[in-house]
This record gives structure tokens, C-alpha cells and sequence, in this order.
């Protein structure tokens, strides 16, 4: 099984054997209480130099309040995990937080690309399906698992895959190397206090993010009793020992939608992606972040009882997203 | 019904033409928005209603509703309504690589002669000292398992080149074998690219070969928006210009805030002939 | 990444590339009905010599009527995925019908311990989770995936599995390989006429078996309408271009139990297995099988109405087992 | 309540012994049905009410309706009644792989000095002339991949062998490093066995050693029905027997059948000592 081909770049190290121990050490596997406020458990969970995966984006049932409280508290040198989404890592760039993105797809921006030039962020360059593979393989204990897809391409030598030959088939066969970030923070339609989840609709990476990390934030807008899960228990997308902090959060992913629940706020949408494409987040992190001590206040005094209500109002489609 | 249209502007003549490509029997995985996604949903609603499409949150035969809110052409209640089935992008990416996305539908910012696709820099890519894009995102894995893949993109001389400055994307690489060599399964890679004014092949050797010609461009005008000279079809399609029917569907129902056509020149009939509206 | 270690045994041969040409020229990517009886279904899409993979088993969830079907029309040689059974692989090859079996656990019995003796029937080893990360991986078009269980063990080395030498960690890694079977049987609880199909509740490896086969009967409790799909459509487990022909099978488990739906029939799991462990399954096949020429004449003839009603009353569990 | 029971069997017995060790704070996956199953239905009974146990079906924390049908431990509505999740194997193995699960309960067929378990083959595997049985199931993945596996056994000479005649599911292999040589995830494997005479724990030198003894038997007796000398700890340990709750839940409520517990000898107290019941 020889190796053919190596892309040349960093990537966080693959240890399996770490991450099991981990698993063991510090997931709390007894059902116990996590409810927390954004602030506590972004204090507790999220360490600068981490890698931070978040699922989904700004727009799309992401974790956008929890994005707010890690700028808010200023957390530094954070590597991103930049699969599907657009704002969220110029974001977190612009704000001093992050210094290294894995590439999948992300709105870059001015901002993003002065970083680069100036050697303040390092990009690493994979496809949204090369670094949702590598959670599911971080998802399931392996150190990598294969691909047909990425070889030939020039991200492939900014990554960290290689190129082997199948022992099985003798042909070349792209191996991912697995992910498991530091922590990950999520969305989801429901939690109960001990971090039980469930995520309606479609998505990226929720369960899979869940499992690879070492810790996990789960915000919800919704928190329901156990006895929710156990009577639908294929519903369950995320399991409690896999999650450190449960956060209430309704409307947490605004400006963007929850499927069922609210439709996305085009406006707030359409300020986010200019104050990126401008390149240019002061006067966006000013209203929306900094001017507020949390995600309640922020719907308060920024958001307004109107557009939470406005939104709801937009969201028609009930069908499929309820257990 | 099928009356040619009068007047229509380029990005809606792109979409109208990849739309009537679009065919029930088979199943195709769909770029986030722009014309791929337009096409589709213009197809399911002329020629195709039982159209099965695909998308990166893992959204199987979904009957949306339209218009789309900004971006919202996933993990979004109106663009998954009614889907056979609701999964995650690892089983998007796992159908493809099983061989169950006969043809995948993308947009790119720059494809070169193998059909190389570029969505990543634009320029020297070492230092960031290009100008720098978002990144593959899910076209990647598209452009490497679908059977056959549809680009579109725009006519401009720079988006269409000899070889892109970074791949992001595979086309045919270098050449017969290459996809091969690289761990790609055989048998797929680009079939078609759709510019605002023209439908190209690929020929044995891989290479991009001009099929088809818009009614409003000239060979010329067209040669003229290529950065290298490709391949020409012997037998050049003049393609069809979009019927009153689909436009008003795309205008009415799909595109209404015009978010993926205002952008491009506006096409008039005058005195019988197709040509650029003068503004 | 070098091979430290190689199982020497025979499996199904590895080719996705092969199995991807399959699922172009062969699956229906159409929706068109294929609602037929299982008659047609075992006479067009189980051949002689086929690799065969059956969902569950005889008493739980599985396609006990399927099963019944492919021994009353006498296919040969087919070679059987051993996962998480008791009675089916002693019947199919007390039957006439299989040869080989790969073994994750089966109910072995004297008659197939005499087969293999007499060398009519060989046996590969596994173990019930090495087996559906092959069939995983056979679901994901990949040739081969890394498992951190069966290094070690004699089985593995009567396996097809390899260990290598991660080109990551650097430490010892076993492979499985990939495993697409040429038919799969699944039963399910609800099925619309293209295919689309729903299982409540737990399972093994339903989903896989269906994404990885290149030919997929399903049979079903009900079929329902596909508009029952898309309105829920978390709720579907298989889609319906994996799936070559649906089969209506009211109590297609019997024996066994579909949960939420009927209980098993203890009297008729204890004959069976007392049938494997005598060795001798002539009484029960003769009534079981070749007395009745369909599924429904066995319902009628041989169960009997009382019987299904009674297993339809014990079953008084329903939470969960509906969308 | 914890009255010392006066009459019991075999089985009980150890079904209450490895109840015992069973505690909320952990995860664990049990094996099939038997033994390991009744330990833990009666431990949620008892003294583990949140018990989190996880089964081969990928079922997550079920409340189990009890008594099960014959062989109904899995994929059957009351062993997966209530649960806090539900899965499929893959998922089951995925949670183990990660380390997720901090205990796997098992019973074996035959096991040897180093915690190796045989459930293929008694005898000679070649040429098929050992007697067979039906292989790991879901056991090789317990044993791999558990941070500590409980195993139970018979006490029988030929069930308690110096090395097994076919390693189906992973012991300590041959002695430190072996499970990390052959990939196996190091800081797992065997931690106690339980037979219904005695209770073995592990040495440094990954070799059983007898650390518990039933009142009911005497140390010639178990060393009799064992093909190999263990070591023996230093203060050996007199095990408890099972209380009269433990016996009435366990019979009234979780083997009412008698399927697992109807094969055991009976002991019984006799003039203020534990000895074999006389038939």
C-alpha cells in the first residue's frame, strides 16, 4: 500500500487513541444537568488555540448566537473548521478570534484576504464534502477514510490527504485524514437539560460534529423533557454523553432561518454579506455584537419583538419539522 | 406556448437552455443557486415534473417553493419542501461516489480547456497575493462523481482560459487517463459548458469543442471572449433562443427579484434577427 | 504504508469502480412503480450464485417470506452474509440454496457443521460489526475502511481484512474490505410502489444494504402512498432508485416480529430453532415452505388467521413505530 | 430487603454478582441476551436506575418492558422500549470505537488464560471436525473496543483452557502489546470474569487471576473445573450471595420464563453453610 502522492500542508494531528481517551476522561457519560447560559458555556468550552468546528452557518439553523458570544468574549487564535457557510469565518477573522480556516466554502472577503497577505491567517484547502468526510471519520474512532473525489486538484496539495494505492484494487485512492476538532458548537430545533438533541430537516455535519469533538456546545430553541426523546427515540440526531453545555437559545441562528421554525431575515442577511464584501465588519460587530451583553438583549434591543415576530409569521412550512 | 421570446437578457437564456437539457429518467445533484439551481427548478416546471434533484444538505426530490429568500436554496423549509427524503452532505457525497448522480449542474468563476474548474483564486495563489474566492464548496465532489457534469459560467476572456490558476475543481486534468491517476473513478467528468452565448463538448482528447452558438453573438465576437481558440464542432448549433413560457416562469415564479438574472445584457429581436438591445 | 498482515481467505471481490458502472446501467433512476409479488421478485433479481445479504433475520424484522420464496424456487449457490442470524443460514443451506457463508454470528446447527465437513459449504469469519463496515463501506462506494476491532483475533485471519500501517499515526490499522452484494432482501414497515421505504425503530444495516447492493427486494408491512413520504421525509430510510422491486408482505417477519406492528410467534421460533439444532429442517421446510405456493396461501393455510391476530394483540407497543 | 437468600441457583448467582458492579455513572454495551442482559435489567431494578446500556440494534438507554420473548433482546419493541435513542449497528460500533463505552458485558463459550474467547470452535478448526458454533456476533467488537470487558463463563474444565482453540473475540491476545500490535486500541480489554464459582480479575502480566470464590465451593473444587492453574490473589474474596430482592425481581419480573437461569445447580443454606443442593 504505497503512498503516491501527499499534499503538503498542515492539519490538525490525527490521534485516535487521544481522542478515545478523552472520550473517556472528560465526556460526562452519567446523565447530568447542562443548562447554561452562552456565556458560561462558551467561558467553559471554548479555549483559544482551538480548533472550532460550528455546523451549518450564520444563515442556515446555525449557531449564530454562540458565534456572537465567542467574539463577544474575544476568544483568540482559533483554527475553523470553514465547511458551508459564509460570513461566520470572515466574522470570527475580522474580529481577531480566528487565525487558520480549512477551506470547504467560505464567503473570503477583503478582509479574509488582506489577513492572508499579511500572514495574519493560513488557509488550508479541502472541499465541504472532503471535510465532512473527515468528521465522519473522526465521528467513528478511525485515523482517515477514503475518498473518490478531491485527487488531481490543487486544493489537494494544500491539504493533509495523500494518495495510496489500494491494497484491495491496486488502483490510487484518496485518504482523508480524520477531524476531530477541539469543540464544536450547534443549532438544533430541540435539547433536553442533559444535551439529548434533535435536529429536523435536512443539514450538514450535526451528528457527526457531535461525536468528533472533544467538547460540544449544543444551543437549542427549544428545551423539552427527556420523556420527549424516549417516545420517539429515532428521532434523537445527537445524544446526550456526546454534549458539555446546553444552551437555550430561541431564534439562535438569526439572522438566518430554523426550518419550521423561523424563515431567515433577508435584511440581516443582506447587512452581514455586505459588511463582508466590503470588508468591513466594525460598524456590523458594533450593533450586533459588542452593543449587547447577550443573546436575550440582543433580540431586545437590536432585533426587536416585531422582526422575531415577523420572521415566525414568514415561516409556513410546518411539514416534516416536528417529532 | 413555445413562442420564441422577443426579448430576454443572457443569464436567462443560459438557464433556459441547461433547463431543456434537464430530463426525469435520470438524477442530478445541483450547485447551491445561481443558473444551476434556476434551471432545475425552470425544468420541473416545463418538461420535467417528476424531476429528481439532489443537493449538498442531502435533500432528495424535493417539490420547493418558490421564490427563494437571499440564499436560502438549502437548509431551508421552502427549498426542501415535499423531498422523498431528507439526509446530511455525507450522503449527498456518498450517493455520487456510489454513481447515482447521472449529471451534476455547477456554476464557476473560471474553467479552462480540460474544463478545469477554478473557485478558488483568480492569480497567484502562493501568498494570497491573488484575488481570493470562497473555495470549491460542494463542487468539488460534483465535478468528481457525477457522470457527467454541466458547467456554466460567464463569456469573458478571463474566466476562459488556458489553464486555470488553480483547480478546484476537475475537469479532465491533463488529459485522457489523468482523473484516473488521481483516484477519480473513470468513466466521468465534464460533458457540457454553458456560457451566456455558447454550448461547448469535449472531444476524444478531452478538450473543450465548441457545439453551439448563441443567435446574437458571432463566431468572432465569441472567439473574442476565449482566452485560447477551441476545438470547432463541424456542424455549429445556432441554440434556441428561451419561449415566452419558460421566461415568464423564471420571471414570475423562480427569479422574481431577479437575484441570478440582473446581471446580464439584454437580447432583443429586431428586424428579425437577435442582437443586443442597445441601452 | 506498508501490509503487516493479511487474512488468507477468499471474499467478494472489491470494485467500486465496477459497482458504480452498475448503479449507472442497472439501478432505476426513474420513478416507476415495481410493486410485484414475491414470486416475480425472487424469479428476476436473485440468481443463481449471487452474493446474498438479508436484513435482521428470520425472527427479527427480516424478510422471513423472502426467504421462504428463494427456497421454495430452489436458487443454487448463493453465498450468504452471516450477520446477526440464527435460522436462516441452516435453513438456505439445509435448503440446497447457499454454499458459502461469511460469519459474523449465525445459528450454526449440526446439518451446515456436516456441510462443511463434507465441503459443501464454506465459511468465512467476521464478526457482526466487521461485516456492516463493509457493507458500510460498500453503502459509500469506497474500496475498503479502517475499524479499530478483529486485529487479533483467528477469525481475521480466515477474513479478508488486512492491517497496515496508518500513513497517519503510523501505528498498526485494520481494513475491512468493502462488500457489495449482488442482492439484498429488506423488509420493512412501509413502502411506496417506487420503492421509497421506511423502518421504525432500531435495525442493523437496512440503509446499508440497500446503497450497497446491486440489486434491492424490499418487502413491506404496508404500502403506503408517496405522498406519505414527502411529508415527512426524515422518516425515509431508503430511496426508492436503491430499490429494483417492492413486495407486499403483511406479516412477512413471521416468525418474527416487526416492531410496533406484531410480536413474534414464540411457539414458531422455538420450532425452528429446535429444527436447526436437530439438524434436520425436512418437517419444516415441508410445511413451512414447499406446502404452500405463495406467502399469503402460507398466511392462510399454514398460520392462520387466529394466529395473526393474536400476535397482532400482543404487540401493545405503538410509541415511536409511527411517522 | 438485602436479606441473604437461602435457596438459589447457579446462574443467579452470578447474574447478581455482575448486577453488583453495574453503576449509572457508565456506559456499557451487553451482549445479546443471558446472562449479561439479566445482569443489567436487574441492576436497573436495583440499584442503577438511569442505567445506560447500549445494545448491538444501536438502542440507547432503553427502559426494557420485561420478561422479553425467547431470543426478543433486540430489534423487538419491548427491549427497545423507551429509549433515549435509537440506532443501527454501525452507529452501536461507532459509540464503542470512540470510547464511549466504558463497560461491555459478555458471555462466552470458553476463555483462557489470557481472557481470549472462543466462540467458533471447540476442537480443531480446520476441515471443520471441531464442534462449531455460530462465531463473535457482536462480542469481537465488545472485547476490541470496551475499556474494560466482564466476561461470564461456566466453570468447566474444558470451558476454562490454557489457550482457546479459536480466538474469535480479542483477550489480552499473548501478553502486553499484543491487542496495540494488532491495532486494538490500547488501555482496553479484559477486566473480570465471572463463572458461577468465581470471580477472576487481571495481573500486570494481562493473566487471570482469581481474585473471588462462592461460599459454596471450596478452592479444590474451582481449581478442579479449570484446565490451568491461575493465579491467586492474596486475600481471596468470599462473594456475596444474592439477596432476596435481587432473587424476586429476577425471577418475577426478568427470567420469569426461566430461559436463562434454568440450567444451574442449587444451592442452598444448610446448617449455616452454602453447598449444593442434594437432588
Amino acid at each position: 500500500m504505497r503512498i503516491l502522492e501527499e499534499g503538503k500542508a498542515d492539519y490538525l494531528k490525527v490521534d485516535p487513541d487521544g481522542y478515545r481517551a478523552s472520550v473517556r476522561d472528560h465526556k460526562p457519560h452519567q446523565m447530568v444537568s447542562k443548562l447554561m447560559t452562552h456565556k458560561e458555556a462558551v467561558e467553559r468550552f471554548v479555549r483559544d488555540g482551538d480548533y472550532l468546528a460550528y455546523d451549518c452557518n450564520y444563515f442556515q439553523r446555525g449557531p449564530s448566537s454562540l458565534i456572537r458570544e465567542i467574539i463577544r468574549q474575544r476568544k483568540k487564535n482559533l483554527w475553523l473548521c470553514g465547511k458551508f457557510t459564509y460570513v461566520a469565518c470572515a466574522l470570527l477573522v475580522e474580529a481577531g478570534c480566528a487565525d487558520r480556516i480549512d477551506i470547504g466554502f467560505i464567503g473570503f472577503g477583503p478582509w479574509i484576504a488582506r489577513a492572508v497577505r499579511e500572514k495574519k491567517c493560513t488557509i488550508y484547502e479541502y472541499s465541504n464534502a472532503v471535510i465532512t468526510l473527515r468528521l465522519k471519520a473522526g465521528a467513528m474512532g478511525l485515523p482517515f477514510m477514503p475518498a473518490r473525489s478531491f485527487g488531481g486538484t490543487d486544493g489537494f496539495q494544500h491539504s493533509g490527504c495523500k494518495i495510496v494505492e489500494d491494497p484491495f484494487t491496486g488502483k490510487p485512492v484518496l485518504l482523508v485524514p480524520a477531524l476531530n476538532p477541539d469543540v464544536s458548537i450547534i443549532h438544533v430545533h430541540q435539547a433536553d437539560e442533559f444535551g439529548n438533541a434533535r435536529v429536523f430537516g435536512t443539514g450538514i455535519a450535526h451528528a457527526e460534529c457531535a461525536l468528533a469533538s472533544k467538547r460540544v456546545i449544543v444551543s437549542a430553541e427549544e428545551i423539552v423533557a427527556t420523556d420527549e426523546f424516549r417516545r420517539d427515540p429515532a428521532s434523537t440526531s445527537i445524544a446526550h454523553f456526546t454534549v458539555d453545555a446546553v444552551v437555550h437559545a430561541p431564534f439562535g441562528a438569526y439572522p438566518g432561518t430554523v426550518q419550521g421554525y423561523y424563515a431567515s431575515d433577508p435584511m440581516g442577511v443582506i447587512e452581514a454579506m455586505g459588511a463582508m464584501f466590503r470588508g468591513d465588519f466594525t460598524e456590523y460587530l458594533k450593533k450586533h455584537v459588542y452593543s449587547v451583553q447577550s443573546h436575550d438583549e440582543y433580540l431586545q434591543k437590536v432585533v426587536g419583538t416585531e422582526k422575531l415576530a415577523e420572521i415566525r409569521r414568514r415561516e409556513t412550512i410546518r411539514e416534516g419539522y416536528a417529532s | 406556448m413555445s413562442t420564441p421570446a422577443t426579448d430576454f437578457n443572457e443569464r436567462e437564456f443560459v438557464i433556459c437552455q441547461i433547463s431543456r437539457l434537464v430530463d426525469d429518467k435520470y438524477i442530478y445533484w445541483v450547485g447551491g443557486g445561481g443558473e444551476p439551481m434556476n434551471s432545475v427548478l425552470l425544468a420541473k416546471r416545463m418538461s420535467a415534473p417528476n424531476l429528481q434533484y439532489l443537493t449538498e444538505d442531502g435533500c432528495v426530490g424535493p417539490e420547493a417553493r418558490v421564490p427563494f429568500d437571499p440564499l436560502m436554496t438549502m437548509i431551508a423549509s421552502p427549498a426542501n419542501y415535499r423531498a422523498l427524503q431528507w439526509g446530511t452532505m455525507n450522503y449527498a457525497a456518498d450517493l455520487a461516489q456510489l454513481g447515482y448522480v447521472d449529471y451534476g449542474i455547477l456554476a464557476t468563476l473560471q474553467v479552462d480547456r480540460y474544463g478545469n474548474i477554478n473557485s478558488t483564486v483568480v492569480g497567484k495563489y502562493e501568498g494570497g497575493e491573488g484575488r481570493r474566492f470562497g473555495g470549491p464548496g460542494g463542487a468539488d465532489s460534483i465535478a468528481a462523481l457525477a457522470w457527467r457534469t454541466i458547467l456554466v459560467t460567464d463569456q469573458q476572456k478571463r474566466k476562459f482560459v488556458e489553464r486555470v490558476d488553480f483547480i478546484s475543481s476537475p475537469g479532465f486534468l491533463d488529459g485522457p487517463g489523468a482523473r484516473e491517476r488521481h483516484g477519480l473513478p473513470p468513466g466521468t467528468g465534464p460533458w457540457r459548458v454553458y456560457t451566456p452565448w455558447a454550448m461547448f463538448g469535449y472531444g476524444a482528447d478531452c478538450q473543450l469543442m465548441l457545439q453551439g452558438i448563441a443567435p446574437f453573438v458571432t463566431l468572432e465576437q465569441l472567439l473574442e471572449e476565449m482566452s485560447f481558440k477551441p476545438a470547432i464542432a463541424p456542424k455549429l448549433e445556432i441554440l434556441e433562443v428561451p419561449t415566452e413560457e419558460e421566461l415568464m416562469i423564471l420571471r414570475t415564479q423562480i427569479d422574481v427579484g431577479g437575484q441570478v438574472t440582473d446581471r446580464g445584457r439584454w437580447i432583443e429581436l429586431k428586424d428579425g434577427k437577435y442582437r443586443f438591445a442597445t441601452p
